[in-house]
C-alpha cells in the first residue's frame, strides 16, 4: 500500500485527510511542527467554509544526509510514495521540477500572507517561470570576526565596531581583510588568519565578492568569467601559500571552525548566521561549554564579505529552505492551503527564533519575539546583501567543478589560468547545453 | 645371580656417567624455551583481543548509563523503547517491534531462500558433471566482482517495474540474488566432502534421489548450511544502503536505517539510547552466532 | 532443473543488471533519470576528473593493505589458536572473539567506530589518550581517514580468513609437524615451508575473493567517513556510488564503476595464470 | 539368481576403456571375486553391476533380466564398500534397517529383521552406537549387515576388507564366507589381496587393465594359471621366476646365468611349436624348492645359489637366495643349518608354471583346460542373443 | 647409539596414563620394534622418544644423556609415520634434503647427500617428481630417505608400512631391514603386524594398556611367552585357545566340554603351586597339531573334533574345527583327504604354552627366563633413583 494521503470518514460524516509532511533536518523539526497550528487553523476555515474535509498533519522527521534526501525523494516519487509537502533546501526546486516531480503551485504568490515578501524570493523556487514551492525561511552567510583578536592586533573597540560598515561600504577590501589575517598569523595573536566554509552554497561567496559571474539568469546558462576566476584563484592561492588560510581547508569541519572562532583561535570566519545556535547549544566554547547570545556578540561580529576591489556591492548567499509539493499528491488544493497557513507571520517567528533563522516577510521579521531577539536583530540586514545560487539542475554538478578546481589551486596543482581553462572543459563536459 | 650383579653394575655405571639430571639449569632453560610459543601465542591473543572485548562490553555498558561516553550510573531508561515508544527529538518513531520485525522478515527470508537456491545449485555442481559447468563457477566470480553500487539504479528499474519497490519483499529478494554466489561456492565445497561411497551405498539402499540428498547429505553439509545461514541472515540483518534507498515508509524500516539516523550529526538522540538500540540491534546476531560458531569454525573452501 | 534459480540469478537477472549499467553509462541520466544517450562524454569525463588520481591511489592502498592486514592477522590468529597455544579451548575461545566483527551489523560497527575516534575530547580515544598520556584531543577520522578505514576493514575484516585458515591448519595431518620437528625445522621453517604451502588454495581463494570484493564494495568507508574529507578516504566503488547517488549523475556514475570491471577480469586473469586457480575450482 | 555380464566395455571421458570386454557368469549362490591390482577396473565393473555407472557397451542380465537400464533402487542389491559408508547420523539400528524402510517395510518388522541381521554379524550389542564409536572391524560388519538384511538377490563387496588389519580381516573373512554360504546369496566381491580371493571364493576372475584374464576355481588358477600375470598374482610370498632357454626343446631347461640345467620330468613334457633356444620363465613357489640334502646336489637336478638373507617367519625360514642374477625366496625348516652368505644347491620340485618369455602364456596348460576354456567361451557365446 | 627408557609415564589431560612405567633398553645397532594392539601406546612413547610430546615422568638417555628436555629438532633423530607425510610442496629431493638445509649444510652438499640416500633406497630415477605423483611404496621409501639422510643417531619407524598393501609391505619390510642393518643406525620400530614385527627386530616389545608385556628376541616371544597376551598376539592364524583343567595337577588335562585327556610329555611336567581342577588354557598353533592318521586317535592321546569349514590356502588347507564347543584351527595337507562335517582326531604336538586361566601366565616358561626377566627387572630398579 502506498503511503502519501490517506482519507478516512470521521464522525459526523466528517471527512479526515491526512497530509504528510516530511524534513530530513532533526535540527530544525519546527519545519514540520508548524504544520500543527497551521492544521488547526485551516480546520477552523474548513468548518467556516462548511467543508465536509478535515486535515490532520503526520509529521516525518526522518534525519538524513542530504543526498540521502535526494535518493529518497527521486525514488519515493518514481514509484508513487512521496509525502505530501517536503521542507528542503531551495537549490532543489530546479531539478526537482525539471525532473516533472513537483506540482506547480500557480498563484499562491497572489495570497495575501506573501504580499511582503522580501524582494527577489519568489526567484528561489521557480524554475522555468512558474513557481513550485513556498519560502520557508531564509539566512545569510557573513564572515564572523574575533574581536579578541582584533583587540590582540592593536585594534581599538571603535575600530572594531565600524568595520562591518566598512566591509558593507565597500571600504574594507578582502586584500586588507588577507592582510590583516596574515598578520594575526604571523604576530601569533591567532591560530589561523581567515576560514571559508566549503559547502556548495558557502565556496561560491568569495568568488562572488571578486565579482565574479557564474550564471545568466536570463539564459538560463552557466557561464566561466575567466577574469573573475583567476582574480579569486589568484587570491586564493596566495592566501594558502603565506599561511592564511589553512591548505587543507576544503576538507576541515564546520564544528572545528566554529570551534576555533569561538576559542578566539581564528580571525576570520565565514559561516552561516544559525550557526550561532550551535555555540548555544553545542558546548564548543574549551572553558564554557555553551555560551549565550551575549556571549557571543561581545566577543564576535559579524559583517559581510568585503568585496576585491573598493567600492563594489558586498554580496552573501542565502540558502533559504523551501516546502515543495509533489506531483502525486492527492490532495493538492488542501496542500497548498496548508501551505498558506504555515506561513503565518507566527509561525515563521517561532521557527526563526528557535533556529536562528530569519523570516521571510515583512510580518514575520517584525513579529514580536523576532524583534525582541538580539541576535537576529543584528544579522537580519544581512539579508538584503544575500543573493541566492541558481536553482538549475545541474547546480551540484557546478559545484562540485567550482569545488574541484579549487581543491587544485589550494592543492599547488594547477595555476590559476590552468585552473580556469580546466573548468572550461569540465563544464563543457559535464553542464553541456547549460554551458553558454 | 650372577647376570644380577652385572646388570646392576652397569646400571651404577650408567648413572655416573650422566651428566645432567632433571633439575639441572640446562633441562630447565630448555623446558622454558619450549613453552616459549605458547605463552607468546596467548599473550599476543589476550593483548589483541581484550580490546575487542572491552569495545563490547563497552557498548552494552553505556546502554545501561545515563552519562554519555563514560558509563557510570546504571539507568534501565535507555531501554524504555522496548516498552514504550521511541522519541528522540520530539518525533516518535513506529514501535521498535514493528521495525524489529521487519528486520528480522528481511533476515529470515533472505537466509531461507538464500540457503534454498545455494543447496539445489551447490548439489548440481558438485555433483554433476554438465557442460558449462567451469563456466558456471567462473561466472560465479564475474558476479560477485561486478561492482554493485551501480546495479542498485538496474535494481531500482527492475523493483519498480515488477511492482516490489518500498517493500520488504524486493529487499530480500534483492538480498537473496546477490548472496547466491557466495553461499553456492561454500556449499559446494561442502557438498564435495560427501564420500561418494555414501551416496552410492544410499542408492544400493534403494533411495531415490531426493531420499540419498536428505540422508545422506544433509547430515554432512549441515554445518555449511549452518554457515550460509548465519551468514546470510546477517547480511540481511545488517543491510542498509539498499534499504536506505529502495524503502520510503516508516513503518517498513529496518533498525539499521533508524540507528543510522540516530547518530547524524543533527540528532540529539543521547548516547546511552543508541548504544542500547544498538545492543538490541545485535542481540538476535550474537545468539545465532553461539548458536553455529561450531558450524562457522568448520568451514571449506 | 534445480539449478534455474542459480542460473536465472547467474544468467537473466546478472546479464540485465549489467546490460542496464553498461546501457546507463552511455547516458546523461541525472535526477530526472531521463534516458539520454550522450555517447563517451561520461568516459572521458572520468579520465579528467580530477579526483581520479587520489581517488586511484586510495583505492590501491586501500585493497592491497586492507587484503595484506586480513590475511596476516587472519593467519596470526588461525596460527596462534590452532597451533601454537597448546590449550585447545583456549584457542576456540579466542577465535570465538574475533568471530564477533563478523556479527556485528556495520552500522553498528561504524556507529562504534564514530563514538570512539570521535573528535571531541569526549571520544573514547581521547578520553583514553588524555588519561594516559595527557593528550590533546585529536580529530582522527578528519586525520587519518583512510589509515582508520583501512585499519578497521583490515582488522574486523579478518574474521572470514581466520575462519577458513584455522580449518585448513585445523585439517593438517598432525605427523606433518611431528617430521618436520624431527628434521630440524625450527618453528619458522616449519611456518614457511609446511604451513604456508598447505594454506595456498584457502590463501589464493582468500586473496581473490576478498581482494576482489574490498574492489567493490563501499559500505563499510560511507558509514564512517563517508569518504571524506575531500576524497582523503574516497575508493572508486564508493566515488561511483558519490557520483551516481550523491551528485546524482547516474549516467557518470555507472560509468566510473565500469572502470573497476578490466581490473577485475585482470586480476582474475593474473590469478587463474598465476596460482592455477581453475584447479580450486575444478575440484571433485 | 544367476549374474551373466556379456561384452561389457566402460569407458570414462574419451580416455582409453577403463573395462574391456568383460565376460563373467555368476551362477546362484555363487561367490565370485575379481582379483587384481589397483586400477584394472574392478570397482568400475562393480558399479556397473550395481547400477551406479552407466554401461558404456554389453550387457548385464540377472537370471533373464537385462538389468541396464534398472535404477540401482530396484536392482534388489546389498552393495559393501571399500570405505564402510555407514551413515554417520544413523546408529547401528538405523544403518542397518535403512534399506528396509525405503522398502516401505512397517517400522517394527524392519527393526526386527534388522536386529536379525545384527545377530548374522554378532553386532547386537551395539545397536544404539553411532558408527565414529564403532571400530574399523565393526563398522565393516554393520555395513555387510545393511547389505543382507532386504535379503538382496545379490551381494556385491567392493574391497570389503581392505582397510582392516590383518586380524580382523582374517575373521571378517570366516564370517563373510559363512553368511553367503548360509544365505546362498550370489556374491560378487572385489579385491586386490589374492590370498582373500583364494580363501573365500567358490570362483575367481583375475583382472589385468581392464581386461579379464582367467575365470575359475582357486584351485584352477594356483596350479594352472593361463599366463604370467595371473601365476605371479596368486600366492604369498608370490612365484620365483627364473629366466631361461630350451636346452633340449620340449625336454630340458637352461637357467639363465648359471651352469644348470634341469630337466621336465618325463610326464611333463612339452610338444608343439617349440624352437631351440626359445626364452622362457620358469615359474615355481617358494615352498615347491628344497634345499638339496648333501648341500652338493643329489640325483635330481638342482641349482645352485647363494644365501643373501634369511628371514625367520615363526614357523619357517624364509631364504633369498641369488642364482646367478636372479633372485629366489624359499622357505626352508627351521632346523636347516643354513646362514647367511652359504652355497647350496636348491631342487626344483614343480615344473608345472612354464611360460614362454615372450607372450607369457603358460606352456604347461593342460589341453583340457584350454578345452575347458574354450567351451566356457562358446557357451556365453551361445546365451548371448 | 644406545636408547634406554626408565618409568615411563605419559598421562593425556586427567585420563588415564596412556602409557604407564615403560622401560626398554635398544642397544646401539638394534632393530627394537614395539608391538601390540592399537591403542596400546605405542605411538606415544615413540612420540615421547622423539621429543614431540613432552614426557609425564620418568626418563629417555641417548646413551649418557638426558633428553627429557631436548628440542626434538636437536635429538638427531629421524622418523617415518604411517602416513608418509611428504611435504606436498617440495619434490622428492628437495623432500630428502630438507632435514640437511634445516643443519645449514650448504645446498650442494646437501643434495649430493640427498641423492645418495635416494640411491639407497632406489629412488634415484624420481628426484624431481612430487610426492602426489609417486605411489605409496614410493612415497614410504621417499620417507625413509628423508628420515635416513642426516645419518641419525636414531632411527624411529610409526607403523611405516601398515597402509601399504601386502606385497609392497613385504619388499619394504626386507629393505628397510637391509638399509638399517648396513648403516647400524639404532632401530625402534612401532606396528601391530606381528609378521611385520617377527620378522624384521631384533628384540620385540610387546604392549598392551599402555603396559610392556614381554621384551625380548621373536624367538624367545615366539617359544616363551610370557602370557596369554603375548602368545596369541604373536602368530598368525593366532594360537589356538583351549580352555581345559588339570586332570592330574602337572601331569594331564582335561580339554573342556569333551571327554578327552592329554597328557604332558613328560620332561614338560609342572611343578610348583598346583591345585587339582586349577583352570588352565592350553595353547598351540595351527600348525603345532595333526590329524591322528587313522581318524580315530592313536597311541598318542588325542582330541575329537568336528570339520566346520575347510579354507583353501594354496599351499595348504585350513581346517576349523568345533571342539566340544571350542574353535579350533590347524593346516591340513593337500593330500590329506577330508570335508566338512568330518569327525577327526587331532594329536596336539606342543605342550609348551600352558597358561592359568586366572593370570593368564604362562606355566612353562622355563625357569631361566623367568629369571632372566626378574634380574632385568631388578637392574631397572637399581638404575632408578
Ligand atoms: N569417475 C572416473 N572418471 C575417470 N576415470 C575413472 C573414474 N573412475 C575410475 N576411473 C579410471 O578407471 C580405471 C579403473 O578404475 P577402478 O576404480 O575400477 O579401479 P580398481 O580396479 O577398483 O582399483 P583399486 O583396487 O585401486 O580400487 C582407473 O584407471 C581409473 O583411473
Ligand atoms: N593427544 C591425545 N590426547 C588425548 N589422548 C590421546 C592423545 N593421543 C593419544 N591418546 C590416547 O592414548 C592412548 C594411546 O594412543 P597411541 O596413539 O599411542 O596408540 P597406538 O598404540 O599408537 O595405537 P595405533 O596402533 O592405533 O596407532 C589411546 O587411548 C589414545 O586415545
Ligand atoms: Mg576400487
Ligand atoms: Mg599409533
Amino acid at each position: 500500500e502506498p503511503s502519501g494521503t490517506a482519507a478516512e470518514k470521521g464522525e459526523g460524516g466528517v471527512e479526515i485527510v491526512t497530509i504528510e509532511v516530511m524534513t530530513r533536518d532533526a535540527s530544525a523539526p519546527t519545519r514540520v511542527t508548524n504544520f500543527v497550528e497551521a492544521a488547526e487553523s485551516l480546520n477552523k476555515k474548513l468548518e467556516e467554509e462548511g467543508s465536509k474535509q478535515r486535515v490532520k498533519v503526520e509529521q516525518i522527521v526522518k534525519s538524513m544526509g542530504e543526498e540521502e534526501f535526494d535518493q529518497h525523494f527521486i525514488f519515493a516519487s518514481k514509484s508513487g510514495n512521496t509525502a505530501d509537502i517536503y521542507a528542503t533546501g531551495y537549490s532543489k526546486v530546479g531539478w526537482m521540477a525539471d525532473g516533472d516531480y513537483l506540482l506547480p503551485l500557480e498563484g499562491i504568490d497572489q495570497q495575501k500572507v506573501f504580499e511582503n515578501l522580501m524582494p527577489g524570493y519568489w526567484d528561489a523556487v521557480k524554475w522555468d517561470n512558474r513557481i513550485w514551492g513556498v519560502i520557508q525561511d531564509t539566512e545569510a552567510r557573513p564572515i564572523f570576526f574575533n574581536k579578541n583578536v582584533l583587540k590582540k592586533l592593536g585594534w581599538t573597540d571603535d575600530q572594531i565596531k565600524s568595520l562591518p560598515q566598512k566591509a558593507e561600504n565597500g571600504e574594507f577590501t578582502l586584500a586588507e581583510m588577507a592582510e590583516l589575517a596574515q598578520k594575526a598569523v604571523d604576530q601569533k595573536a591567532a591560530g589561523g588568519g581567515l576560514l571559508l566554509t566549503a559547502g556548495g552554497k558557502d565556496l561560491p561567496i568569495i568568488f562572488l565578492n571578486h565579482g565574479t559571474e557564474v550564471y545568466d539568469a536570463q539564459a538560463g546558462k552557466y557561464v566561466l568569467d575567466k577574469a573573475g576566476l583567476t582574480d579569486t584563484f589568484t587570491f586564493l592561492s596566495k592566501a594558502v601559500n603565506n599561511g592564511t588560510m589553512e591548505r587543507s581547508f576544503l576538507s576541515t569541519g564546520k564544528d572545528d571552525m566554529l570551534k576555533a572562532m569561538i576559542n578566539d583561535d581564528v580571525l576570520f570566519l565565514q559561516a552561516g548566521i544559525w550557526d550561532e545556535a550551535k555555540w548555544r547549544t553545542r558546548g564548543m566554547h574549551n572553558k564554557l561549554g555553551n555560551v549565550t547570545s551575549e556571549y557571543v556578540m561581545d566577543n564576535i561580529g559579524v559583517m559581510v564579505m568585503p568585496t576585491a576591489k573598493k567600492g563594489m556591492k558586498p554580496v552573501t548567499v542565502s540558502n533559504p529552505w523551501v516546502y515543495v509539493v509533489p506531483k502525486k499528491t492527492k490532495h493538492p488544493e488542501l496542500v497548498t492551503r496548508l501551505l498558506v497557513e504555515v506561513s503565518s507571520p507566527k509561525l515563521q517567528a517561532e521557527h526563526g527564533v528557535q533556529t536562528s533563522h530569519i523570516p521571510f516577510t515583512k510580518e514575520g521579521q517584525e513579529y514580536d519575539t523576532v524583534k525582541q531577539n538580539a541576535w537576529l536583530n543584528y544579522v537580519g540586514y544581512l539579508t538584503s546583501y544575500s543573493r541566492f545560487m541558481p536553482n538549475h539542475p545541474d547546480q551540484p554538478k557546478f559545484e562540485k567543478i567550482l569545488k574541484d578546481a579549487t581543491q587544485n589551486i589550494v592543492n599547488g596543482d594547477m595555476s590559476p589560468e590552468q585552473a580556469v581553462s580546466w573548468m572550461e572543459k569540465q563544464m563543457k563536459l559535464n553542464l553541456g547545453d547549460a554551458f553558454k | 645371580m650372577e647376570m644380577k650383579m652385572m646388570q646392576a653394575e652397569m646400571g651404577q655405571r650408567d648413572e655416573n656417567r650422566r651428566k645432567a639430571d632433571h633439575g639441572s639449569w640446562i633441562n630447565r632453560r630448555r623446558k622454558w624455551l619450549q613453552s616459549m610459543p605458547n605463552v607468546f601465542s596467548i599473550a599476543l591473543m589476550a593483548a589483541g583481543s581484550l580490546p575487542l572485548m572491552a569495545i563490547y562490553v563497552w557498548m552494552v555498558l553505556v546502554s545501561f548509563s545515563d552519562s554519555g561516553l563514560i558509563p557510570k550510573n546504571l539507568t534501565l531508561e535507555n531501554w524504555s523503547f522496548l516498552w514504550s515508544e521511541l522519541n528522540i527529538d520530539g518525533y516518535i518513531y513506529p514501535s521498535v517491534w514493528t521495525i524489529f520485525l521487519n528486520t528480522l522478515f528481511i533476515a529470515t527470508g533472505t537466509s531461507i531462500f538464500e540457503v534454498l537456491f545455494a543447496l539445489l545449485a551447490g548439489y548440481v555442481i558438485s555433483q554433476t558433471r554438465f557442460p558449462g559447468r567451469t563456466i558456471l563457477l567462473q561466472s560465479t566470480l564475474l558476479t560477485h566482482a561486478f561492482p554493485a553500487i551501480t546495479g542498485l539504479i538496474a535494481a531500482f528499474y527492475i523493483l519498480n517495474t515488477v511492482g516490489l519497490l518500498n517493500t520488504l519483499t524486493g529487499i530480500m529478494i534483492l538480498k537473496v540474488l546477490g548472496g547466491i554466489p557466495m553461499s553456492t561456492w561454500i556449499i559446494k565445497g561442502f557438498f564435495d566432502e560427501v564420500p561418494r561411497e555414501l551416496t552410492w551405498a544410499s542408492q544400493a539402499d534403494g533411495c531415490g534421489r531426493l531420499k540419498t540428498f536428505m540422508t545422506v547429505f544433509l547430515p554432512h553439509i549441515w554445518p555449511g548450511v549452518a554457515a550460509i545461514s548465519l551468514f546470510a541472515f546477517l547480511s540481511g540483518w545488517g543491510e542498509y544502503v539498499m534499504i536506505s534507498v529502495f524503502l520510503f515508509d516508516d513503518s517498513i524500516s529496518t533498525l539499521s536505517v533508524v540507528i543510522k539516523s540516530l547518530y547524524n550529526e543533527t540528532s540529539s538522540a543521547s548516547y546511552g539510547q543508541v548504544m542500547a538500540l544498538a545492543t538490541f540491534y545485535m542481540l538476535p546476531c550474537v545468539v545465532l552466532y553461539f548458536f553455529s560458531q561450531k558450524a562457522l569454525m568448520r568451514m571449506k573452501l | 532443473m534445480m539449478l534455474s534459480p542459480f542460473m536465472f540469478n547467474q544468467y537473466v537477472l546478472f546479464t540485465i543488471t549489467a546490460m542496464m549499467v553498461v546501457l546507463i553509462s552511455f547516458t546523461s541520466m541525472d535526477s530526472a533519470l531521463r534516458w539520454e544517450f550522450n555517447g563517451l562524454i561520461n568516459f572521458q569525463k572520468a579520465l579528467l576528473d580530477p579526483a581520479i588520481g587520489l581517488i586511484v591511489l586510495n583505492t590501491v592502498l586501500f585493497v592491497a593493505v586492507t587484503l595484506f592486514i586480513k590475511v596476516v592477522w587472519g593467519l596470526i590468529i588461525a596460527l596462534t589458536t590452532t597451533y601454537y597455544i597448546r590449550s585447545e579451548r583456549l584457542g576456540t575461545f579466542f577465535r570465538m572473539i574475533w568471530l564477533l566483527p563478523r556479527v556485528s551489523p556495520g552500522v553498528v560497527e561504524a556507529l562504534l567506530w564514530t563514538w570512539i575516534f570521535s573528535s571531541s575530547s569526549y571520544g573514547i580515544l581521547n578520553t583514553l589518550m588524555f588519561h594516559l598520556y595527557g593528550w590533546e584531543a585529536v580529530d582522527w577520522l578528519d586525520r587519518y581517514p583512510l589509515l582508520i578505514n583501512i585499519a578497521l576493514s583490515g582488522v574486523m575484516g579478518s574474521s572470514l580468513s581466520m575462519v577458513v585458515f584455522s580449518s585448513a591448519i585445523q585439517s593438517i595431518d598432525k605427523s606433518y609437524f611431528y617430521v618436520a620437528k624431527v628434521d630440524g625445522a625450527n618453528e619458522m621453517t616449519i611456518l614457511r615451508k609446511l604451513i604456508i604451502p598447505f594454506l595456498k588454495w584457502p590463501l589464493t581463494f582468500i586473496l581473490i575473493w576478498q581482494g576482489l570484493s574490498l574492489f567493490t564494495s563501499y559500505e563499510s568507508i560511507l558509514l564512517l567517513t563517508d569518504g571524506g574529507p575531500m576524497h582523503r578516504s574516497e575508493t572508486w566503488a564508493l566515488y561511483a556510488f558519490h557520483t551516481a547517488f550523491f551528485t546524482l549523475d547516474f549516467g557518470y556514475g555507472s560509468a566510473i564503476s565500469l572502470f573497476i570491471l578490466p581490473i577485475v577480469i585482470l586480476v582474475m586473469v593474473i590469478s587463474y595464470r598465476l596460482f592455477g586457480f581453475s584447479k580450486l575450482m575444478k575440484s571433485v | 539368481m544367476r549374474v551373466q555380464i556379456e561384452h561389457l566395455y566402460k569407458s570414462f571421458e574419451e580416455s582409453k576403456a577403463a573395462v574391456h570386454d568383460f565376460n563373467l557368469r555368476a551362477e546362484d549362490g555363487e561367490f565370485v571375486t575379481m582379483l587384481g591390482p589397483s586400477g584394472c577396473g574392478k570397482s568400475t565393473t562393480m558399479l556397473m553391476i550395481a547400477g551406479i555407472h552407466e554401461v558404456s557397451k554389453g550387457s548385464i542380465y540377472f537370471d533373464d533380466d537385462l538389468m541396464n537400464y534398472v535404477h540401482p533402487k530396484d536392482r534388489n542389491i546389498g552393495m559393501v564398500f571399500q570405505n564402510p559408508a555407514l551413515y554417520p547420523n544413523m546408529n547401528v539400528l538405523q544403518n542397518i534397517s535403512f534399506p528396509l524402510r525405503n522398502l516401505k517395510v512397517p517400522k517394527k518388522e524392519a527393526e526386527q529383521r534388522a536386529k536379525d541381521a545384527a545377530e548374522i554379524v554378532q553386532m547386537s550389542d551395539f545397536l544404539k552406537r553411532k558408527p565414529r564409536q564403532l571400530s574399523g572391524g565393526q563398522q565393516q560388519r554393520v555395513a555387510l549387515a545393511r547389505a543382507l538384511v532386504k535379503r538382496p538377490r545379490l551381494l556385491l563387496l567392493d574391497e570389503p576388507l581392505s582397510s582392516l588389519d590383518a586380524r580382523l580381516r582374517m575373521s571378517l573373512r570366516e564370517e563373510i564366507r559363512r553368511i553367503q554360504k548360509s544365505l546362498g546369496i550370489t556374491t560378487i566381491m572385489v579385491t586386490h589381496d589374492q590370498e582373500e580371493a583364494m580363501s573365500m571364493s567358490d570362483r575367481i576372475a583375475v583382472m589385468n587393465n581392464g581386461v579379464l584374464q582367467q575365470f575359475g576355481t582357486p584351485d584352477e588358477l594356483y596350479n594352472n594359471p593361463v599366463n604370467w600375470f595371473v601365476a605371479q598374482f596368486l600366492g604369498m610370498p608370490a612365484m620365483n621366476r627364473l629366466e631361461c632357454h630350451w636346452e633340449r626343446p620340449g625336454c630340458s631347461i637352461h637357467v639363465a646365468g648359471t651352469p644348470d640345467v634341469l630337466t621336465l620330468p618325463a610326464e611333463l613334457a612339452v610338444s608343439g611349436n617349440i624352437v631351440a633356444n626359445q626364452r622362457l620363465l620358469l615359474g615355481f613357489r617358494p615352498h615347491q624348492a628344497k634345499l638339496a640334502s648333501n648341500g652338493k646336489g643329489g640325483a635330481k637336478p638342482s641349482l645352485g645359489a647363494k644365501i643373501s638373507m634369511i628371514e625367520f617367519t615363526g614357523r619357517e625360514k624364509l631364504l633369498h637366495l641369488v642364482a646367478g642374477e636372479q633372485e629366489i625366496k624359499m622357505y626352508a625348516d627351521l632346523s636347516d643349518a643354513v646362514s647367511e652368505g652359504d652355497e647350496v644347491r636348491l631342487e626344483v620340485a614343480h615344473f608345472r608354471y612354464l611360460f614362454d618369455a615372450e607372450s607369457e602364456q603358460n606352456l604347461m596348460v593342460k589341453e583340457d583346460t584350454h578345452e575347458a576354456l574354450a567351451i566356457q567361451e562358446e557357451g556365453r557365446m551361445a546365451v548371448a542373443r
